[in-house]
């Protein structure tokens, strides 16, 4: 390992020794080192937008003359020096226009994402579940299959029930679901439980692994340290 | 001025958002109109990396003023500019693939945000057994029954056969996993395509000062 | 390109959403009087009222997040459904000696919440405290966003944290970090992670499509009140196509 | 004869008497008696009058939620004094607002003290205890798992691939995921670079240039620690896209125009890597194979939503986290695909590098991640089969009978 190497290592060790002073409690040696990656972090994103997009698209077609006369490219200009009004509560009236038109094409993209990719394609998915054309061979795997299909078509089902709102309202109740519908919300409840609890499991298997990395780096650092 | 200002806000927002909103379900380009569309994303696109310069200049003046008025916690903000100002100093005087900004990147980011996830690790389950104590109605023993036979399941344990708990981890993954998903997930759009609506037929505008 | 020629799953998708328009406007327009009472209890908007007259009362302060998802697709709608949660809560709380702290984790989630703050403050003459953001960018990246908004969480007069809008399983540090003060926290994302995360960490989530619901159930607000109205129609609609496609495939149309 | 004091000086009159004699205020404040006044909290259970207030415990505390906000049932209004209840409570309370060490709420007493979290500690020192242990004792192993079909399709897509086709990869994990990310998909690229093809970089995060980055220079370093065959590898980095999944629909009608703009030109300082020919590449048709590296559920649909629809013959391959699996399985499973192959977290990385037998990383790590899952699963077991057992013997207070509304 190179002098460098060895400086970055013992300060990332200091660095995960920081926040690992977490546990306890909230002291200052952990808002020091949060407050140091905030400014690292910020400088990373501001140097990755600037190099990857800004400079090649917006700043660079200006200086070599190319988008100088072209009128979409002035607009752009214009839009980002209306956003840059936003910094300042006098001036940010001035950026009205840029945000209505970046609101609007947002929600354009979630009406679309979420028809076209999900609406749709999710819809077509369960109909798609069931193969009817294989049922006449008898095969077992194939019964198990149509069983599974089932259980998620009435599983999709009553999921989305259970986020039903307006409820037939008996009176005295205070707004509890009574009936039928009490039972399908419960089901939909379970699954939604069981959909939650294994992407939770997911969530920590993947927090597992970065301590595992983090513990490994300690381990391959001191291993090196005491037999170079 | 700002009234014409509002309405210029309105009519770009509700003409824009209807054209990139049609290029999702027709080819555009029948009708010219699918250039202008692009150009429209694609200043969206440069816009979403400006932002990201304004969002870098709130920051700085929020911890600026923080410092300067040494409001509790002034110290933090000197630390946060200073880390700032020399990570964007280093990167630019050795270039976006200089050994120093890798150096920085390798030797400070990495480190901290990995030790933030894995200190998540620790935090969820001690969490999780906060809840346990507060409420156990059957949601949540139904979410900590899965979280525990998806954790055991995870491999076959020190080498015995694929213990029962994979199987049923695999099952649970293909089955309850994938309907409960995508009811969610149906719930969401909807609720999505309910926000846009309102946005898009000018009911509800976040934008107007 | 003759009209017929146009694809058919494009139709069917404006078709969608022209319905959801028409259905959201006529019944907007038909005056018909729409009441939260005929919405179901969600718990953690009751406890979340409790919360905030007790924060009032008491000279605390609140802590809202509309997270981090910026404007395009599933996360910018939740953005905007977290701006309904604060204004909501703003409308509540923001007439107290302790207006809220609202903090949050992308430039656009910034602007359009220091907006939504600063409209209230003028049209209710709600309290503001000189030279005090309306809303605090906190870090431009998902960790260092939680780590910035740690200390709002623990602040020593926040009573409770609200996280409505698009998070990852960074919520789980802001969830936790609100535990050794005792604040109660309520919470709600669009991002499975996330919703993964708070609802083993938090005692009554918001789960799913409840996120877009807040402006109905804080503030009563009739076109939040109408939107789910078409939503619970869309519903069952949804579920007639489903189990109708089932039936035309078996008997082999589809 | 009775008689009624005067409500403004206090002076005795006689019972009948409208006005006091002695300043001539109306009598007529005099007849109320405290209490009479019915309160919309009356006809309820002590219990229940106590959990409606704001503060709990406080006996003249507001109804937490306020008249104007209960349900519309018929308001209660008092029959002479023009005074509400609602508003005599407002009125004791800002009283004693202005001494303030009288009002000490218990809840809001608790937020003022920081209850320190001894068994965090406990926990989170177990936890690293077991895997530092498990780490460093290399004889305790865990048996790899058996592998898949789909971590099968990505060995044989990959074997496939000429030398110096073009193959983009997607860095779109953020660097908190940079431990379980690189092990997961360390094998691959490694592959990839030994078979000498192009890699593109790129990724819809800010940072992504630099996780590149840092995952080629891991290879480099990892390769020269085994003494194998040193590779130069040739790759190619765009750096970021912005906008997410709109940056990929962009990406996805013109990626010609984007990868020029990244081309390095003599002026410019722009983030291009070792430059790899890439002049044949004018449409997402054009790469052998796509591979996306995340954790993010959202990510991992937005590549399916944007970019997959236009994909012909170019194989879409996913190394994701353990938390994005539950989510991005269905696409997987679903007919017809939309993934043609998949690597899921530390075991994905563990089966691949069954097959290549190259890199080793994942397979040094597998039992402590191993292991810190189980330990999550038993104490998670543990505390749930507890409290379970404990609220048995112990049922929560049955809440009071509601009674019937007259």
């Amino acid at each position: 390992m190179t002098q460098a190497d060895w400086i970055g290592a013992i300060l990332g060790l200091c660095l995960t020794l920081g926040v690992f002073s977490y546990l306890l409690g909230d002291n200052r040696v952990f808002r020091l080192v949060i407050h140091i990656f905030i400014g690292v972090t910020a400088a990373y994103v501001l140097a990755g937008s600037w190099y990857s997009v800004i400079f090649p698209q917006l700043v660079q077609p200006f200086l070599s003359g190319q988008d100088f006369w072209n009128p979409l490219a002035l607009a752009g200009i214009v839009f980002t020096v209306m956003l840059f009004s936003k910094l300042f509560p006098r001036t940010s009236w001035f950026g009205v226009p840029v945000m209505g038109l970046l609101v609007g094409v947002g929600a354009a993209t979630a009406i679309g994402g979420a028809v076209i990719g999900t609406v749709f394609s999710q819809v077509a998915a369960s109909i798609r579940l069931f193969d009817f054309l294989k049922i006449n061979t008898w095969n077992a795997q194939v019964w198990v299959a149509l069983v599974d299909a089932s259980l998620i078509l009435v599983g999709t089902l009553v999921t989305l029930f259970y986020f039903q709102f307006y409820i037939r309202k008996q009176p005295g109740s205070q707004g509890s679901v009574t009936g039928w519908m009490k039972t399908l919300r419960l089901v939909g409840q379970g699954f939604i439980a069981v959909t939650l609890g294994a992407i939770f499991a997911g969530v920590y298997s993947a927090a597992v692994a970065a301590l595992v990395g983090r513990l490994a780096t300690f381990k391959e650092f001191f291993t090196l340290l005491f037999h170079p | 001025m700002k009234q014409v200002w509002r309405t210029i806000a309105v009519i770009l927002a509700i003409s824009a958002g209807i054209l990139v909103l049609l290029g999702y379900f027709f080819d555009l380009s029948a009708w010219g109109l699918d250039s202008v569309r692009q150009v429209i994303l694609r200043w969206a696109l440069i816009l979403a990396a400006v932002a990201l310069w304004v969002g870098a200049g709130n920051l700085v003046r929020v911890h600026w003023r923080k410092m300067v008025s040494r409001q509790d916690g002034g110290g933090y903000s000197l630390v946060t500019l200073a880390s700032l100002a020399l990570t964007l100093v280093v990167i630019v005087v050795s270039g976006p693939n200089g050994k120093m900004s890798q150096w920085v990147f390798n030797h400070v980011q990495i480190p901290v945000e990995t030790s933030l996830l894995a200190l998540l690790a620790i935090v969820l389950i001690y969490a999780s057994i906060r809840v346990m104590r507060r409420r156990l109605n059957p949601f949540a023993i139904a979410l900590f029954l899965t979280v525990i036979i998806l954790l055991l399941g995870a491999t076959n344990w020190m080498g015995m056969e694929a213990s029962k708990f994979s199987m049923l981890r695999e099952w649970i993954l293909a089955v309850p996993v994938t309907a409960g998903a995508r009811g969610v997930l149906l719930g969401i759009a909807l609720g999505t395509i309910a926000t846009g609506v309102r946005i898009l037929v000018g009911f509800e505008r976040p934008y107007e000062e | 390109m003759s009209f017929i020629e146009l694809n058919r799953v494009g139709i069917a998708g404006l078709l969608f959403v022209l319905a959801f328009a028409a259905g959201f406007l006529s019944l907007l327009g038909s005056g018909k009087k729409l009441s939260r009472d005929r919405l179901r209890t969600i718990p953690a908007f009751s406890r979340l009222e409790k919360a905030l007259y007790q924060a009032t009362e008491g000279g605390k302060c609140i802590h809202i997040s509309p997270g981090r998802g910026g404007l395009f697709n599933l996360p910018g709608a939740a953005t905007l459904a977290g701006l309904r949660f604060l204004k909501g809560i703003y409308l509540s709380a923001g007439l107290s000696d302790r207006p809220p702290i609202v903090s949050s984790g992308e430039p656009f989630v910034d602007i359009l919440s220091t907006e939504a703050v600063e409209e209230i403050q003028r049209a209710h003459d709600a309290r503001h405290i000189p030279g005090e953001p309306a809303s605090q960018l906190t870090g431009l990246t998902p960790f260092s966003f939680a780590g910035g908004a740690l200390s709002a969480v623990a602040g020593q007069d926040v009573t409770a944290n609200v996280f409505a809008g698009h998070f990852g399983s960074e919520i789980g540090l802001m969830i936790d970090a609100a535990d050794p003060s005792g604040a109660q926290v309520f919470a709600s994302s669009e991002n499975f992670a996330a919703q993964a995360v708070l609802s083993a960490t938090v005692e009554d989530p918001i789960l799913g499509e409840e996120l877009f619901s807040a402006g109905a159930y804080l503030q009563g607000e009739p076109d939040v009140l109408a939107s789910m109205l078409i939503e619970d129609i869309a519903r069952w609609s949804l579920a007639l196509v489903i189990l109708g496609g089932i039936v035309l495939r078996y008997l082999g149309v589809i | 004869m009775a008689e009624q004091d005067c409500p403004i000086c206090g002076q005795a009159n006689p019972e009948k008497s409208e006005t006091c004699q002695k300043c001539g205020a109306n009598l007529y404040w005099a007849e109320i008696e405290p209490g009479e006044v019915i309160s919309p909290l009356a006809n309820k259970s002590p219990q229940e009058q106590d959990e409606a207030r704001i503060l709990p415990g406080i006996e003249d505390s507001l109804p937490a939620v306020p008249a104007a906000f209960t349900e519309p049932s018929a308001p209660v209004h008092p029959y002479r004094l023009m005074v509400s209840e609602t508003q005599k409570n407002y009125v004791a309370l800002l009283e004693k607002m202005t001494h303030p060490d009288q009002i000490q709420p218990a809840d809001l007493q608790a937020a003022a003290v920081r209850k320190p979290r001894y068994l965090l500690l406990v926990w989170g020192i177990l936890l690293v205890g077991i895997l530092s242990f498990s780490l460093f004792w290399d004889e305790l192993q865990v048996g790899i798992p058996p592998i898949p079909a789909e971590v099968l399709a990505v060995n044989r897509s990959i074997s496939k691939i000429p030398a110096g086709a073009p193959v983009l990869v997607a860095v779109d994990f953020q660097p908190a995921y940079t431990a379980e990310m690189e092990m997961a998909s360390e094998a691959v690229i490694d592959q990839l670079v030994a078979q000498g093809t192009n890699l593109v970089f790129m990724s819809t995060i800010p940072t992504g240039f630099w996780q590149a980055e840092h995952l080629i220079q891991k290879i480099k370093a990892d390769r020269d620690l085994v003494e194998s065959a040193p590779v130069n590898p040739n790759y190619y980095n765009l750096g970021f896209i912005s906008g997410g999944a709109l940056g990929l629909a962009n990406f996805v009608n013109e990626p010609y125009q984007f990868i020029e703009a990244q081309l390095p030109t003599e002026s410019s300082a722009s983030t291009a890597g070792q430059s790899a020919s890439l002049g044949n590449v004018t449409s997402i048709n054009d790469f052998s194979v796509i591979f996306v590296l995340t954790e993010d559920p959202d990510t991992a649909r937005d590549w399916l939503e944007q970019v997959q629809p236009h994909l012909r013959r170019t194989p879409l391959m996913m190394i994701l986290s353990a938390q994005a699996e539950p989510m991005v399985r269905p696409y997987l499973e679903m007919q017809p695909a939309k993934i043609q192959g998949m690597l899921v977290g530390i075991a994905g990385g563990v089966q691949y590098e069954s097959l290549s037998n190259q890199v080793q990383t994942a397979r040094e790590n597998w039992t402590a991640s191993v292991l810190g899952n189980i330990l999550g699963g038993l104490v998670l077991g543990v505390a749930l089969t507890a409290f379970l057992v404990f609220q048995r013997w112990n049922p929560p207070a049955a809440p009071a009978a509601k009674e019937k509304k007259p």
